[in-house]
């Protein structure tokens, strides 16, 4: 049964997709609601490379984009868009997912629909392991949080507590930092777990300072709650006292810099991309992108995954010539190397995740008032220390 | 005293046999609506049998807030346990018959319906929407913490549910998901109709009524709003499993505060207090939604807002309800 | 010891930033008996005056913060004739359907408007970083926060209890129609209140804008919040809503600080058992 | 005591802080008793009512049903043991018909109103009760019209009608003709006299005229105690009664 329905699709969508010319690809992403920035950031990224790239067409076919809405992380939802997105509009290329769970539910559908996925942000190790059509263009949490443990060990730091938000991503970077830092030879003096909606971080810092860490690990999803944290590592004293704050990049994303201000400055990073990274394929996408986005601050990292996922879909689509094969498409790029604003990249033939440079950052700020994340150091092309920590 | 005569006794009495037509009657409409979105969207049926599987829990929202006045913002805690324990058997335990995970998923729904009936039913009016309030978040958190078994924020992935029968496979086109979720609902539907019409049905609207009246009866009202609030948990339970078998996977959402909260808009929206209200809140609120997001995802939540504002300026008692009201002779009539 | 002091000291600031911001959903609940969920989205709309007042026109702090607050009131007036009108005394449902409404607009026209990013409301100076306690240091805007909730409870208090305001709305309250017939314009009085409300709503946005970041989402995150503080204090009782945030306050503090990966169970299950016990709050009058 | 009271009251005691407000209260009643409870305002019925329906907790004394000691009994659970109240305003189903209610208390009555299937219509000898209840106070013209649609008069009537589906033993009827226009009295009268006859009645009310032409025996309750309980003939003559009464209006009209 399974089969045939399985060879009927493929028909189906085969003979659609030879006499069509306009290849469709399937965005789904949270376009409204509270994380709509990082929506924002997706459609951005992704018409920045069509603009710079032969505006909408690839030989002779035309690309579509077609966008669904996931305001916040909810499966249910997301496997009925991307189901409708592949049986009602006929897309031949699923992208973009913010959240893991989003992506997650996607996973089974692949297969019997013929189609790849590229993620374009969720950061969890394991999505990619649930399907052989799956390319990561993004990072995970292990990507660029492990890097933060080697950096705490060069700068002399014994002693470091991690504070996490109480969810997914969160305990994927404690695991991050404490395996890797455990390796090095450092000690994480206390792991703290805290719940998502925590509105004031004071008895966290209490916390902090009592554990006499030398340096706070911390991750927490950008946004509103971000700011709070960072107030309170300043307001309880913590900068004054010399206690290092360490984080994976999420937490200085470009579009929060401005709300965080002077208390941010000084804070080290670990991350894929900053938006300010010095070369000329990234000035370009600057360019690009921010005339996409609208206002330029509010750029920041999705966008680079995404940018860098239309690269990927557009090989897809030169190699398969247009014709719906995914196990093809997903073949021809496996190894695929580019230049991508953030630096050289490749997507790893093994794993399919992509294989970058991590920056060590440090939160400055310019002349003229604002702020930004400056390279200071650079891991070179890291792959994912996570999927080791799959089963 | 006059008017008394003037009415006259045209208003047939009800009789069971009536009740069954109008069942019937409500039934084939139900199974009419069923055929013709499988006719005219067979390219949305995912996002059918999703809105199959909210409808089971609105109308579950309608059993205690509609028939017994129970005010709760909570309720998607019996939905997501229903969810949960039906993703859980599958995952964890191999159960994947997907008749067997609908049982679990009601049983679950209805243990989750009377414990938080028993913690809800404390308080009145305002602190019933509090307690409803700490459940909901009480339950969001234990799933978030027992990632063992849920997969916590990352969502329980790797449900596989066997063919219904053996025969039917789970497709990519949604169809059997669909079919089955409308048999599941037509046979929920069938049970509540009969359950709000029963003597025990009568008890309830006698609650939300006057509790003080009923327990004067000689009737417990508690034990009658538990019963009540177990039965609504095991059909929001059935409402999961719906989910979980057609999306083969279960997030935290399912057991949140915002789905907790758009399942009463869009319950207050059709009308309290009828099953037909639930059905057409949830359409109305699912398309609009659907319909909204897709012309401008980047600003649909305004025209939602603006939806909510209208109808309680130009139809308080939800658009069932003020339809009912408005076209009485025609309720007259039919009833 | 010293610990001890900290968190309650910590606990004291959280619990004071709650109750400014909440107080004014106390009076729309409890006096006027309105279920309004959008007091966040009132809140959300002084941040963002202020914020906009500080950072684009340039203006003083305390400026802005009048501003925000009448800018608000003014906003809310229309709001509170054409929709508020028409949702006193109706059932709670019906007030929660309304007031949702409301929020989703709010929210949408923020997002519009404002854009989707964090807008903080600078301070001033002298509010900036922190001051020596001797055993530790806290923000200064912690300091002016507990003292702003003071000030607001009390001018409250004296506004309902000693003020001939304060009589003609508790006589509203208990009899609407026993009030008009002794020649209260309860309309008037209705407006006025609602005023007093959104003014403190907007108030306590700007205030609490350090701990509750202004963003478009603000309305919704924190409307349980605000929603669970009212009642367990008691709606309409301001020692009660008082002592609930400080309760709260400290609850949240304590867990977040003794075992913060079980944070959001103590304070829920601390929210269960007080409305269990105290259904109508902890200071609540019977109806 | 004796196995033919069926309902009985042994130095019910109740304090509210140090106030006492029922005290040493003992009263017992036959099968097909008709009494009147009568007392001035604050004389403490209520809190007796409350005190025998068990919605309050006395401090000390019993209550018994049909011999049975029902004193820590739920009030629920006293419906059970045949204690039926009716209420001093209505309090009926007001979206729900006259029909439906007295099919619901018939239905409880016999321990069928948990059935969550079928219709009350289809029970056996349903119908049949309903019509002779309903005809029996007058109410079958209405008998499908939603309660809220009807005359308060006949709300109080369906109030009686209510109370005896239930086919109590000891019915409390509180003021069953308060707030009656004095034209529909009658109707009242006329349905209390057609209680069953071996239905021991407790009658609170006011309308001495009423008092006076349904009750067989008269109990008077002041500050909380019995301080009378005979005929109706003697209550007026009672120097006790008199000072209760006329006392606190004397009382009254100092103070006015």
């Amino acid at each position: 049964m399974k089969k045939i329905i399985i060879s009927m699709v493929a028909a189906i969508t085969m003979c659609s997709a030879a006499t069509a010319d306009t290849i469709k690809i399937g965005v789904v992403g949270p376009f409204s609601g509270p994380f709509a920035l990082q929506g924002k950031n997706f459609k951005a990224g992704i018409d920045a490379y069509i603009a710079t790239h032969g505006a909408g067409k690839i030989g002779d076919n035309d690309i579509e984009i077609v966008y669904r809405d996931v305001p916040q992380a909810d499966p249910a939802q997301s496997k009925a868009l991307a189901q409708e997105l592949v049986v009602k509009e006929g897309v031949q290329y699923l992208a973009g997912f913010y959240f893991t769970p989003d992506a997650m539910a996607v996973t089974p559908l692949l297969e019997q629909a013929n189609v790849p996925l590229v993620v374009m942000n969720a950061a969890t190790s394991a999505i990619i392991t649930k399907s052989p059509l799956i390319i990561r263009t993004s990072f995970t949490t292990w990507q660029t949080s492990a890097p933060m443990a080697k950096v705490a060990k060069e700068r002399g730091i014994s002693k470091v507590i991690t504070v996490v938000s109480d969810y997914g991503p969160g305990v994927d970077a404690e695991n991050a930092f404490k395996t890797t830092f455990g390796a090095e030879g450092g000690t994480v003096v206390e792991s703290i777990r805290m719940p998502l909606a925590t509105n004031d971080f004071s008895p966290i810092m209490q916390r902090v300072k009592d554990s006499g860490a030398e340096a706070v690990f911390a991750f927490l999803p950008s946004g509103p709650t971000t700011l709070g944290f960072v107030k309170a590592y300043n307001e309880n004293g913590l900068k004054q006292a010399g206690v290092q704050f360490l984080a994976p990049g999420d937490l200085t994303q470009e579009s929060d810099l401005p709300a965080l201000g002077d208390p941010a400055v000084g804070i080290l990073t670990t991350f894929h991309y900053a938006v300010s990274h010095d070369s000329a394929e990234n000035k370009a996408f600057v360019q690009a992108a921010s005339k996409a986005i609208g206002n330029p601050a509010e750029l920041s990292f999705p966008s680079v995954g995404a940018y860098d996922g239309m690269h990927v879909i557009y090989k897809m689509i030169e190699a398969t010539g247009g014709t719906q094969d995914a196990q093809k498409a997903v073949d021809a790029v496996k190894g695929l190397a580019w230049e991508s604003p953030r630096g050289p990249v490749q997507i790893d033939a093994q794993t399919r995740h992509i294989t970058q440079n991590i920056y060590l950052r440090e939160v400055a700020k310019h002349e003229d008032g604002t702020f930004y994340n400056k390279e200071i150091k650079t891991f070179e092309k890291q792959g994912d220390p996570g999927l080791a920590a799959v089963k | 005293m006059t008017a008394v005569n003037e009415i006259p006794l045209a208003t047939s009495a009800p009789t069971g046999h009536g009740h069954l037509k109008r069942d019937l009657i409500g039934l084939a409409i139900i199974s009419l609506f069923a055929v013709l979105g499988y006719l005219v969207f067979p390219n949305n049926l995912a996002l059918l049998t999703r809105i199959i599987a909210i409808l089971l829990l609105v109308l579950s929202l309608d059993l205690v807030t509609g028939y017994c006045g129970v005010a709760t913002l909570g309720h998607a805690a019996l939905f997501g346990s229903g969810a949960y324990a039906a993703g859980i058997a599958a995952v964890h335990f191999g159960i994947t018959e997907p008749i067997t995970m609908v049982v679990i998923g009601a049983a679950a729904g209805a243990v989750a319906g009377l414990l938080s009936g028993a913690i809800i039913l404390r308080g009145h009016g305002l602190s019933q929407l509090v307690l409803s309030i700490a459940i909901i978040h009480l339950f969001h958190e234990a799933a978030n913490k027992a990632s063992t078994y849920t997969g916590g924020s990352d969502g329980l992935s790797g449900i596989a549910p066997d063919a219904v029968f053996g025969l039917f496979q789970f497709d990519l086109w949604g169809r059997t998901a669909y079919i089955f979720g409308i048999v599941l609902l037509l046979v929920v539907f069938m049970l509540l109709r009969q359950l709000v019409q029963s003597p025990f049905g009568m008890l309830c609207r006698g609650i939300k009524e006057d509790p003080v009246r009923i327990s004067a009866m000689g009737a417990s009202v508690r034990g009658t709003l538990l019963k009540m609030y177990t039965i609504s948990g095991a059909v929001a339970g059935v409402g999961g499993a719906l989910t979980a078998i057609s999306t083969q996977v279960v997030g935290l959402d399912s057991l949140s505060f915002t789905m907790s909260a758009e399942a009463l808009v869009m319950l207050v929206l059709g009308g309290t207090g009828s099953l037909y209200g639930a059905f057409i809140g949830t359409f109305v609120f699912m398309f609009f939604e659907d319909f909204v997001s897709a012309a401008n995802p980047f600003h649909w939540l305004t025209l939602v807002g603006a939806l909510l504002i209208a109808v309680v300026l130009c139809a308080p008692r939800g658009i069932y309800g003020t339809v009912v009201e408005r076209l009485p002779s025609l309720w007259r009539r039919r009833s | 010891m010293q610990t001890v002091f900290s968190i309650a000291i910590d606990a004291l600031a959280y619990g004071m930033v709650l109750f400014v911001i909440s107080i004014g959903l106390s009076v729309t609940m409890g006096l006027m008996r309105v279920v309004n969920l959008a007091h966040g989205a009132f809140a959300m709309i002084g941040g963002y005056i202020a914020s906009y007042a500080v950072r684009d026109l340039g203006l003083a702090y305390g400026f802005a913060v009048l501003l925000a607050v009448f800018a608000t009131i003014i906003i809310a007036i229309p709001v509170e004739r054409l929709l508020y009108r028409r949702i006193y005394g109706a059932p709670e449902l019906t007030q929660v359907l309304m007031t949702i409404g409301i929020t989703f607009c709010v929210i949408g026209i923020a997002n519009y408007v404002f854009g989707p990013t964090l807008k903080t409301i600078p301070l001033p100076e002298h509010l900036r970083g922190p001051i020596d306690l001797g055993f530790r240091s806290i923000a200064a805007h912690k300091l002016f926060a507990i003292g702003c909730g003071a000030a607001v409870a009390l001018g409250l208090w004296y506004l309902i209890e000693r003020t001939s305001f304060g009589v003609k709305l508790r006589a509203s309250v208990d009899n609407a129609s026993m009030a008009a017939a002794l020649g209260v314009r309860t309309q008037v009085v209705y407006a006025a209140s609602f005023a007093i409300a959104v003014g403190l709503a907007a108030f306590g946005g700007v205030v609490g804008a350090e701990l509750l970041p202004i963003e478009p989402y603000y309305a919704l995150r924190y409307m349980v919040t605000f929603l669970v503080v009212v009642s367990v204090g008691g709606a309409g009782s301001i020692p009660g809503a008082l002592l609930a945030c400080l309760l709260l306050g400290g609850i949240d503090t304590t867990g977040r600080y003794l075992m913060p990966e079980y944070g959001e169970f103590f304070f829920y299950l601390a929210v269960i058992v007080i409305v269990s016990f105290f259904p109508r709050g902890l200071l609540g009058k019977a109806n | 005591m004796s196995a033919d009271f069926v309902f009985e009251v042994d130095n019910l005691e109740k304090n509210f802080g140090g106030l006492a407000v029922t005290r040493n209260v003992t009263l017992a009643m036959r099968p097909g008793d008709r009494v009147a409870l009568i007392g001035p305002n604050g004389a403490g019925k209520t809190t007796f009512v409350n005190l025998v329906t068990g919605h309050l907790k006395p401090d000390s004394g019993k209550v018994r049903l049909g011999g049975n000691d029902v004193t820590h009994f739920k009030p629920t659970q006293r419906v059970h043991h045949g204690l039926v109240r009716s209420f001093q305003v209505t309090r009926l189903f007001l979206d729900m018909t006259p029909e439906e209610h007295i099919a619901l208390a018939i239905l409880q009555r016999s321990g069928k109103s948990g059935r969550m299937a079928g219709n009350y219509i289809s029970h056996p000898g349903m119908l049949f009760e309903v019509d002779e209840l309903l005809s029996t106070l007058g109410l079958t013209a209405m008998r499908h019209m939603k309660v809220r649609e009807i005359a308060y008069g006949q709300q109080r009537l369906l109030e009686i009608a209510l109370a005896m589906a239930l086919r109590p033993k000891v019915l409390l009827l509180d003021e069953p003709a308060a707030g009656v226009p004095q034209s529909d009295t009658g109707r009242i009268e006329e349905a209390l006299s057609k209680l069953p006859g071996d239905l021991a009645v407790l009658m609170i009310e006011h309308d001495m005229d009423l008092v006076f032409r349904f009750a067989k025996r008269v109990i008077v309750l002041a500050a909380g105690e019995i301080i009378f309980d005979g005929s109706p003939t003697d209550v007026t003559r009672d120097p006790r009664v008199r000072e209760a009464y006329l006392g606190s209006y004397g009382h009254d009209r100092n103070v006015a």
